[in-house]
């Protein structure tokens, strides 16, 4: 479904991507891993149209994916960043129906799973985005994501600043999601017991690059501790 | 102090400071010193031009300390300027004497034919110049100080700011445009003799005026460069960027803010003290706010947070309105608007900021190029723009 | 570009109006009548044998600018004259440009007196060729007992209201049937104000209103006075500062009968009138565009300026300074206008009712011409001074009293 | 009565009947919590609890409706602003890391660096040797040392998380507020952070909240459960993780 | 007063028949040619004569007269109504018969001239004539101009008429008529404190004008009845003053929002310091120009509906205009503000001196169709039409606006991407459309705005000058970003403005507003209606 292929990407002068490949594929989980600062968000951007790759190609469906991110989005991406980003001055409510901006008119409605995995955004409709705690901010991002029904999702770092039982929750959402919706999804994550949990894939980058791919099974201690130690 | 200002001479503000120190002299000079046929003679038409844009750089350079290094976006600025032009007007006032064309010796003419008996108490003193030398400094920085003590003690920041910093030039303009104030209403003080003793327009003191103000206006370059190099011109950038944060880490911000904003008043003071003379004439519309954002655009088109910028910036939007004016007298607005949409556009940090980026980032190539597939180079604020959404 | 040969083959003539800002709105058409003033001095063979080449400038409606330009047009340009300026302060802003490079100015437009430099000649009408008049046609024809005097706030209004409110106070008027009434320039929002009018008027006094409402302010001002139907029967409003030109951006058909006073109108039918109507109106290509009295004032100061430099053989300024007096031309209301020696010029007095096409139709004029006063005798500390600017006084502020020239502090 | 003065008087923070709403929602509810000389204090709780909020009212960024806020048992946290606080010897990392984008990592940590914030004192200050090396030891720890010069405003997520935490050291308080300062760090990284708390702790009052569990129990200190704006429950994590409102309401199953 | 001397006019020509003189003893042609036989006084004269017949088929002649339209033809001193006849040649009539007289080019004529004094008199003058007009109206209009001008001169024909009289309300009208008469006259004290009694339970500054002279009045009994008579009415007034000072308050304020609510929008909304706002709001004024000018060549029996016109084409050039500026500009500048200033200055430069070399730097009319034009009393208010029409309209203007960013898809995307562009696009809202017409709406209503404002200012290039400043200041005051912040900011600036104004004079109080804002600010430093939260302190 999606398909990175050797892509580089450049900060001004810095580059931040050395031919970075990946594969997603619907009913899979891929997770990336690395240290702070190897690249991992830079990559979702890249897939994700916000910021631009210097080198390489990206497909996703096959086709080479090359519009802007809000084209992008109406083709199927959906993307929680790393850092929430919610829109402060909407309320809850109108942060959700954001998402509605690539859905056909008689399709715009909140997806009934959104309040059932998280169902503190039901209480708070009525709040402002910004108003909201950490927590409750990445529980609206990934929620506001699920209503453009996407067929790929990028979700950057998701249990960053959540409390242990709704990360269970994103847990068993993000296999709802894989095994009964057929989402193709990237997961970042730092926190390996969970990826290990979920994952279909690995990909742990390093400095830029690329270091490892497999499976979860494959990703025994030696390859966490090289790459993913101090 | 003066081991303050001496820190201050770095790569940066040395050449500025030498170049203007160095036209202080010669100009006058080759103005007073070469005989009108000489092909280096500056006539009297340039030295006053330059002169009066040497004060307008002054009032860039104190706006860009406050805008450019703290990020107030004051849109008073010239309220200062004025004030500071009223004062030393108010020497001059009271150097004509029984000049004045109904020869009262005391009374300034304005007030005789709109028939004041007797000087306002705030006239008082104004015959003296240091008096007005000082108030020249302390009215801009006294009403800066009050001003900002509450502005920035309320944190009213931003916008609000700025329409405030409008509000109070606007309604100084309203209050002078008076007659009942007593500063000559809508036609201001004019028609000024001399000043210590030097008749106003010869030569001489035309001269010594341009000197003035170009040793002024490096000097204002160099406390700003002193500002901005010491550890207080990070505090500055600080404030500007992260101001809430900024107070976590247990600076005072409104005295930071406030420190910052006084001192480039009396510098905004100092330059309309200077430019007054040599103008001839002070009047309420330095008041009106499209004059203060002027001086905002001359400070973004040669570059906020630069030290060159507001110099440049002013020297050249004011020397194209001379030119235009005069060359284009019917479309030099076209001119004019069209260089603000093209430097924003094309330069967006400024003339100056521009440059100097390219040069670091040539530089910086260089450097990269030179360590050989370096695994860290360091990118610049420009590559923190976000890219544009599509 | 223009090298010594071009300069000695024609005389320049500065044009220093603004072309842009607020003042655009009324100094343009003067930029425009000099031009076409120029063009015609041309075609009649030029001056001295020389070709006339006008040099405009746009001082911007900013005061500082028009010093800096007075300057340029002087002293790079090398002009023989400038014709120039609208508004008091900008004059003042140039004055000392015009005494230290001993240069000409031409100032057409109507001012508050108090003033008379050797360097200048206004063309305008002074205090005394405009508001007193006025006020006299208001108190004998139309036997106005209340007086509303209503201005923007600077000098000029000042100075005429406090010499009008000492001439009304002399012709026997209360101080309490005296309303003086201040508003900032582009006052726009006259409800306030013209609903205090109809209360004032509502004494049971003929009342009326002298307006020395500055330009812009007045399009709304008159349009509220239509709306709130204050009528001219009722309380006519007599303007200094509202002509054909203002009269352009509003509909009139509500202010028929209202004032105003000026020594040149439109409407007037004469020879020389028409034609410079029809002139004017040809060489703008516009055939709906109106003529006012400023222009006149250029009119009557450029020919004023040529005749005087063919007196004087030369443009050098002093001599043509010294040639000025006493010069007489015509002037468009069919007669003839003098320069005197305190360099204002002598004039008639219209006083005209808005037409509801935008004209004034003259109600009343004055029997003869008007001398310029610039020293109103209405001013106790300027009763005394005179200004004579001819040899041996050549004083522009005489004091007859101490028999002193004020302005050389002597 | 008598107990809290003595509370009062020994403690280092005491929070009593604390209260806090935004238009009518109570963010935080009588919350009382008192904190020792010394001690060191994890907060966890679900999202949403009020632990930002607390730390927001001991910083002064936050007014209480009602309830004290007392330092060193004398000091009325409530009378001063987030300036005077900080001068007081209070600081704090935020959730969100928040840092000067447009000055050097460097610059970031001189600028934390404790010392006289004066107006005057600042113009007129010469780094002295001692600062430079203890600003060295800092991006030492902090693993920042290679990107000393960059920008702060190009640092990645995680990046940023470690110059707070160094921006914090530099600041050298008496009390530390660290708010989730392993969000958006490896495992291993996190252990490093326990660690360097720890350490910290020796010498210094910390509150640290944090919803890693692994991470609290490696700081093996007394916890603190707030919810719905209140203290839930209080004791050792086994002792908290054991309670069945804490795990109905946090934990989960 | 002309419109109603021309109405008059034509009813008479409709009636002159039916009014035969009755004391038609001097030869008419004579009385008339006094008309034009001096100067005012004369003419004053010979009105005076012309009232004494009290013949009605003077009316015609006098109502021309007052309009300016009567002449004295050269050839023969015979006085005749002359009206423009197409080209420069009038035509002439009758003035007693109505019948026409051929054209004669204007130098044959010579114009009587009139100054108020003469129109005062031809007021009343025909008042007196038309007393007994078989037109209720014309009566009506009559009694109103006797009561306006008194005179004792008509009381005679006032005794008359009012005993022929059966209409109520005319009847009323020629009482009042009649008592402001005697007050002028010498009639005896007992008539006058009836009189006085009359005018003052009409009220209004019509009758305190015919009052006040009376209380300097030698007769003890007239002079404690006018005090008294004068104490009612300013009790009444001065209730109504405080009323009508609210609503130029509100009206004021109107304006002000509605200068200000494009930039709520550009500025509020979407954070460009749009400089060149003011300029939207003057291609608004323009096209309504444009607009009136072309129904004035070719089609002037619309203008009534030139505003309605003019509304859509002005949204239209006015977000047009922004559209092409957002596109070309202001899209590259999004993330930083500050220079968005600097941009939009230099637009607001170019657009201004576009439109100078368009059309001229002078004013240009834009004039108020009939139902923007005078005033109607509600009780002691006078309302002008122009102004209600103003406030309705703002109101009708920001309704839509709040609808359309509140509850549309539109408004929701355009705020969010105001937000965070970045992340909004990542939602699949496409934003450099909603950038582009969110602008192009902020700037389509500042030009509606200026359709609007055409009708109470000057219509110039600097006109957008004009208003930039008080835009900004009721923006920021309100509470940038929130419509009911600039809503009720405008309405409060007004209101206050207008309060202040009797007190401290036109330019002391708009300093006092000044001032009053900077310390309003200080106290909520992020505007009226503040937006508070954690989302807007980082
Ligand atoms: N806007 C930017 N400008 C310049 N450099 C950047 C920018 N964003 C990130 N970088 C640099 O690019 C590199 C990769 O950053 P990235 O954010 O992709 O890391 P990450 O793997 O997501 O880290 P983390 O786990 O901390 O989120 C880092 O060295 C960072 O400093
Ligand atoms: N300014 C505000 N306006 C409205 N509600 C607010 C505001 N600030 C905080 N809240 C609410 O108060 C509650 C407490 O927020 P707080 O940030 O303190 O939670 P937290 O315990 O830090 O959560 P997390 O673990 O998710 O960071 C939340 O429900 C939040 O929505
Ligand atoms: N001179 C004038 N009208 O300012
Ligand atoms: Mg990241
Ligand atoms: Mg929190």
């Amino acid at each position: 479904m999606l398909t990175v292929e050797s892509i580089d990407l450049h900060y001004g002068a810095a580059q931040a991507l050395r031919r970075v490949s990946l594969v997603a594929e619907p009913g899979e989980v891929t997770c990336v891993l690395g240290r702070n600062g190897v690249g991992k968000t830079s990559l979702m951007r890249a897939i994700v149209g916000q910021h631009p790759a210097s080198g390489g190609r990206i497909l996703f469906e096959g086709r080479p994916l090359t519009g802007s991110p809000s084209a992008r989005a109406r083709a199927g991406i959906g993307y929680v960043p790393q850092g929430r980003e919610i829109f402060p001055l909407l309320t809850v409510k109108e942060n959700l129906e954001t998402g509605y901006a690539p859905l056909p008119r008689k399709e715009r409605t909140v997806p009934g799973e959104v309040f059932e995995l998280f169902p503190v955004l039901q209480s708070m409709l009525g709040r402002r985005g910004g108003d909201l705690s950490g927590g409750q901010q990445q529980q609206l991002a990934i929620g506001r994501a699920l209503v453009t029904r996407p067929k790929l999702l990028v979700l950057d770092e998701p249990t960053e600043g959540i409390q242990p039982s709704i990360i269970k929750d994103i847990g068993r959402a993000i296999v709802y999601l894989k095994e009964k919706v057929g989402l193709a999804i990237v997961l970042v994550e730092q926190y390996l017991d969970f990826a290990r949990e979920l994952a279909d894939r690995v990909a742990i980058m390093d400095r830029g690059e690329v270091v490892f791919t497999g499976t979860a099974a494959d990703l025994d201690d030696d390859a966490v501790r090289r790459h993913l130690t101090v | 102090m003066a081991r303050f200002l001496l820190g201050a001479l770095d790569r940066r503000a040395t050449p500025i400071a030498l170049v203007l120190l160095v036209v202080a002299v010669l100009v006058p000079v080759a103005h007073l010193g070469l005989p009108a046929s000489h092909p280096l003679h500056v006539p009297t038409y340039i030295v006053a031009l330059v002169g009066k844009y040497l004060c307008y750089a002054l009032l860039a350079v104190a706006l860009n300390l406050v805008w450019g290094y703290c990020g107030i976006l004051s849109l008073g600025h010239g309220a200062f300027f004025a004030l500071g032009g009223y004062a030393m007007g108010m020497y001059l006032m009271r150097q004509i004497g029984s000049r004045g064309v109904y020869g009262n010796p005391t009374l300034p003419d304005f007030m005789v034919f709109l028939n004041w008996k007797s000087l306002p108490w705030y006239w008082h003193g104004f015959d003296q110049f240091w008096f007005a030398a000082l108030m020249v400094l302390l009215v801009p920085g006294l009403l800066a100080f009050v001003f900002g003590w509450f502005a920035f003690r309320s944190r009213v920041t931003g916008v609000y700011l700025s329409i405030i910093t409008q509000a109070l030039t606007y309604a100084l303009l309203l209050a002078f445009f008076r007659n009942d104030m007593g500063f000559g209403g809508n036609n201001g003080l004019t028609d000024f003799k001399d000043m210590l003793g030097f008749n106003i327009q010869s030569s001489t003191t035309r001269s010594a005026l341009f000197a003035a103000s170009a040793i002024a206006l490096a000097l204002g370059v160099l406390i700003t460069s002193a500002i901005v190099r010491s550890k207080f011109g990070k505090v500055l950038i600080a404030v500007r960027d992260a101001e809430s944060r900024t107070r976590f880490l247990g600076y005072r911000v409104e005295h930071v803010k406030l420190f910052a904003f006084v001192v480039s008043a009396c510098m905004a003071g100092v330059a309309g003290a200077l430019y007054v003379p040599q103008v001839g004439i002070i009047n309420p519309s330095e008041f009106a706010p499209a004059n203060s954002i002027e001086v905002v655009i001359w400070t973004a088109v040669g570059g906020r947070a630069t030290l060159a910028g507001p110099i440049v910036g002013a020297l050249l939007v004011n020397g194209m309105k001379t030119w235009f004016t005069g060359a284009l007298p019917e479309a030099w607005l076209f001119v004019l608007g069209g260089l603000f949409v093209a430097v924003t556009l094309f330069l967006p940090r400024g003339i100056v900021g521009t440059l100097a980026h390219g040069w670091n980032a040539l530089a910086e190539r260089r450097r990269a190029a030179a360590a050989e597939g370096g695994r860290d180079p360091e990118p610049k604020p420009s590559d923190l723009e976000p890219a544009p959404a599509e | 570009f223009d090298g010594a040969a071009a300069a000695q083959d024609t005389i320049k003539v500065g044009i220093l109006h603004s072309l842009s800002g607020t003042m655009a709105i009324s100094e343009t058409t003067l930029k425009d009548v000099m031009l076409m003033l120029i063009e015609e001095q041309n075609a009649k063979g030029g001056l001295l044998g020389k070709k006339l080449e006008p040099v405009v400038v746009d001082p911007a409606s900013d005061w500082p600018l028009f010093a800096e330009k007075a300057r340029e047009l002087i002293s790079q340009q090398k002009v023989a004259a400038v014709f120039g300026c609208w508004t008091s302060v900008s004059r003042k802003s140039v004055l000392p440009v015009f005494e230290e490079l001993d240069s000409i100015l031409f100032y057409p437009v109507q001012y508050e007196g108090e003033e008379s430099s050797r360097n200048v000649f206004y063309t305008g009408a002074a205090p005394n060729q405009q508001a007193i008049p006025a006020v006299d046609y208001l108190m004998n024809e139309e036997g106005v007992k209340r007086w509303v005097l209503a201005g923007t706030d600077y000098v000029y209004p000042r100075t005429t209201n406090k010499i009008l409110e000492q001439y009304l106070k002399d012709h026997g008027v209360a101080q309490e049937d005296i309303m003086i009434n201040y508003t900032p320039f582009g006052h726009s929002d006259w409800q306030t104000i013209v609903s205090d009018i109809k209360a004032f008027g509502s004494a049971g006094k003929k009342t009326a209103v002298v307006s020395t409402i500055n330009g812009d302010a007045n399009v709304p001002f008159y349009k509220e006075l239509g709306n709130q139907g204050v009528s001219a029967e009722d309380i006519p409003v007599v303007a200094f500062s509202v002509g054909e030109e203002e009269l352009a951006g509003i509909d009139t058909a509500p202010l028929v009968g209202h004032l105003a006073a000026w020594n040149y109108f439109m409407s007037v039918d004469t020879p020389e009138n028409d034609e410079f109507i029809e002139k004017w109106q040809t060489f703008i290509k516009n055939d709906k565009r109106v003529t006012n009295d400023p222009m006149e004032a250029h009119y009557i100061g450029f020919n004023m300026w040529v005749k005087a430099v063919e007196k004087a053989g030369t443009t050098d300024p002093d001599k043509v300074i010294d040639a000025m007096i006493g010069v007489s031309v015509p002037n468009l209301t069919g007669g003839y206008s003098a320069m005197l020696p305190n360099h204002h010029i002598t004039k008639p007095v219209l006083i005209g009712e808005i037409q509801d096409d935008g004209q004034f139709d003259v109600v009343w004029e004055t029997p003869g011409l008007v001398a310029g006063d610039e020293w109103s005798d209405f001013l106790p500390e300027s009763k005394v001074l005179i200004s004579d600017w001819r040899a041996p006084l050549s004083c522009g502020n005489f004091n007859v009293e101490t028999g002193k020239c004020g302005g050389k502090g002597m | 009565m008598n107990a809290t003065n003595d509370q009062l008087a020994t403690s280092l923070l005491y929070l009593d009947g604390v209260t806090v709403s935004f238009d009518g929602f109570r963010a935080l509810n009588r919350l009382s919590l008192v904190l020792g000389k010394g001690e060191m204090r994890a907060i966890i709780g679900p999202n949403g609890a009020g632990k930002t909020t607390m730390m927001d009212v001991i910083t002064g960024k936050t007014r209480p409706d009602a309830g004290d806020v007392f330092f060193e048992g004398a000091i009325d946290l409530t009378k001063h602003d987030e300036a005077e606080i900080a001068g007081l010897g209070i600081g704090r990392k935020f959730q969100k890391p928040t840092v000067f984008e447009s000055q050097t990592v460097r610059d970031n940590l001189e600028l934390a660096l404790a010392g006289d914030r004066g107006i005057f004192a600042t113009l007129l200050h010469r780094p002295s040797a001692e600062e430079t090396s203890r600003i060295e030891a800092i991006l030492e720890t902090i693993r920042l040392g290679h990107l000393r010069d960059r920008l702060a405003g190009s640092l990645s997520h995680g990046q940023r998380q470690w110059l707070e935490i160094g921006m914090l050291l530099a600041q050298d308080p008496k009390l530390l507020l660290v708010d989730e300062p392993a969000a958006g760090m490896t495992d291993e990284e996190t252990k490093e952070t326990a660690i360097l708390l720890k350490r910290i702790a020796q010498t210094h009052s910390v509150v640290v909240v944090e919803h890693d569990m692994t991470f609290v129990r490696d700081l093996d200190v007394k916890v603190t459960v707030l919810h719905e704006g209140s203290v839930l429950a209080e004791g050792t994590l086994d002792h908290v993780s054991a309670d069945p409102r804490v795990i109905e309401v946090y934990l989960g199953r | 007063m002309t419109s109603f001397l021309r109405m008059i006019v034509i009813l008479l020509a409709l009636c002159t028949a039916a009014a035969p003189g009755a004391h038609a003893e001097a030869d008419p042609g004579a009385l008339l040619a006094g008309l034009g036989a001096g100067d005012y006084d004369a003419t004053e004269a010979a009105i005076a004569r012309i009232v004494a017949t009290g013949d009605a088929r003077f009316a015609p002649a006098l109502a021309a007269l007052g309009s300016g339209d009567l002449y004295t033809r050269k050839s023969d001193g015979r006085v005749v109504i002359g009206r423009k006849a197409g080209g420069r040649e009038l035509a002439l009539i009758d003035p007693l018969s109505g019948d026409a007289l051929g054209e004669a080019a204007s130098r044959e004529l010579e114009k009587i001239r009139v100054n108020n004094r003469i129109r005062r008199a031809v007021r009343s003058a025909i008042g007196v004539l038309t007393l007994m007009s078989p037109n209720r109206a014309v009566r009506l209009a009559a009694a109103n101009s006797i009561f306006a001008s008194p005179d004792p001169e008509s009381l005679e024909a006032l005794d008359a008429a009012l005993a022929a009289e059966k209409d109520p309300q005319v009847q009323a009208a020629m009482e009042r008529a009649r008592a402001a008469s005697i007050l002028a006259s010498d009639r005896p004290e007992a008539e006058k404190v009836a009189a006085i009694e009359t005018v003052a339970a009409r009220g209004g500054r019509d009758a305190l004008s015919i009052l006040t002279p009376l209380a300097n009045s030698e007769n003890e009994a007239v002079k404690s009845a006018a005090a008294a008579g004068i104490a009612r009415v300013e009790s009444v007034l001065a209730m109504w003053d405080a009323a009508q000072n609210v609503w130029y308050g509100i009206s004021l304020g109107s304006v002000l929002l509605l200068a200000a609510i494009g930039l709520a929008i550009t500025f509020g909304v979407m954070g460009v310091i749009n400089m060149a706002h003011g300029e939207m709001v003057m291609l608004g004024a323009y096209t309504t120009f444009v607009v009136q000018e072309i129904i004035r060549t070719s089609a002037p029996w619309l203008f009534d509906w030139s505003l309605v016109i003019a509304l859509p084409l002005a949204f239209l050039v006015a977000g047009a205009a922004g559209f092409v500026i957002e596109r070309g500009i202001i899209r590259w500048l999004y993330g930083r503000p500050l220079e968005t200033l600097l941009a939009t200055w230099g637009i607001s430069l170019i657009l201004q001196q576009a439109v100078r070399s368009l059309f001229g730097p002078t004013n240009r009319e834009v004039g108020n169709p009939s139902w923007m034009s005078g005033a109607f009393e509600l009780g002691g208010l006078t309302i002008t039409y122009n102004r209600l029409w103003i406030v309705v309209f703002t109101l009708a203007v920001f309704a839509l606006l709040l609808f359309v960013t509140r509850f549309t898809t539109f408004g929701l995307q355009m705020r969010a991407v105001t937000q965070n562009r970045r992340m909004a696009a990542s939602m699949g809202i496409r934003t450099p459309w909603i950038d582009a017409f969110t602008f192009a709406l902020g700037s389509g209503i500042a030009g509606i705005a200026g359709v609007a404002l055409s009708q109470v200012g000057n219509v110039s290039p600097s006109l957008g000058q004009g208003y930039i400043i008080d835009s900004f200041m009721v923006v920021v005051f309100g509470g940038v970003g929130n419509l009911w912040g600039t809503l009720v900011g405008a309405l409060s600036l007004g209101v206050l403005n207008k309060f202040l104004e009797p007190y401290a004079g036109a330019v002391l109080g708009k300093i006092l507003v000044l001032v009053l804002i900077i310390l309003f600010i200080q106290k909520r430093p992020r505007g009226l209606f503040a937006q508070r939260g954690r989302a807007v302190e980082s």
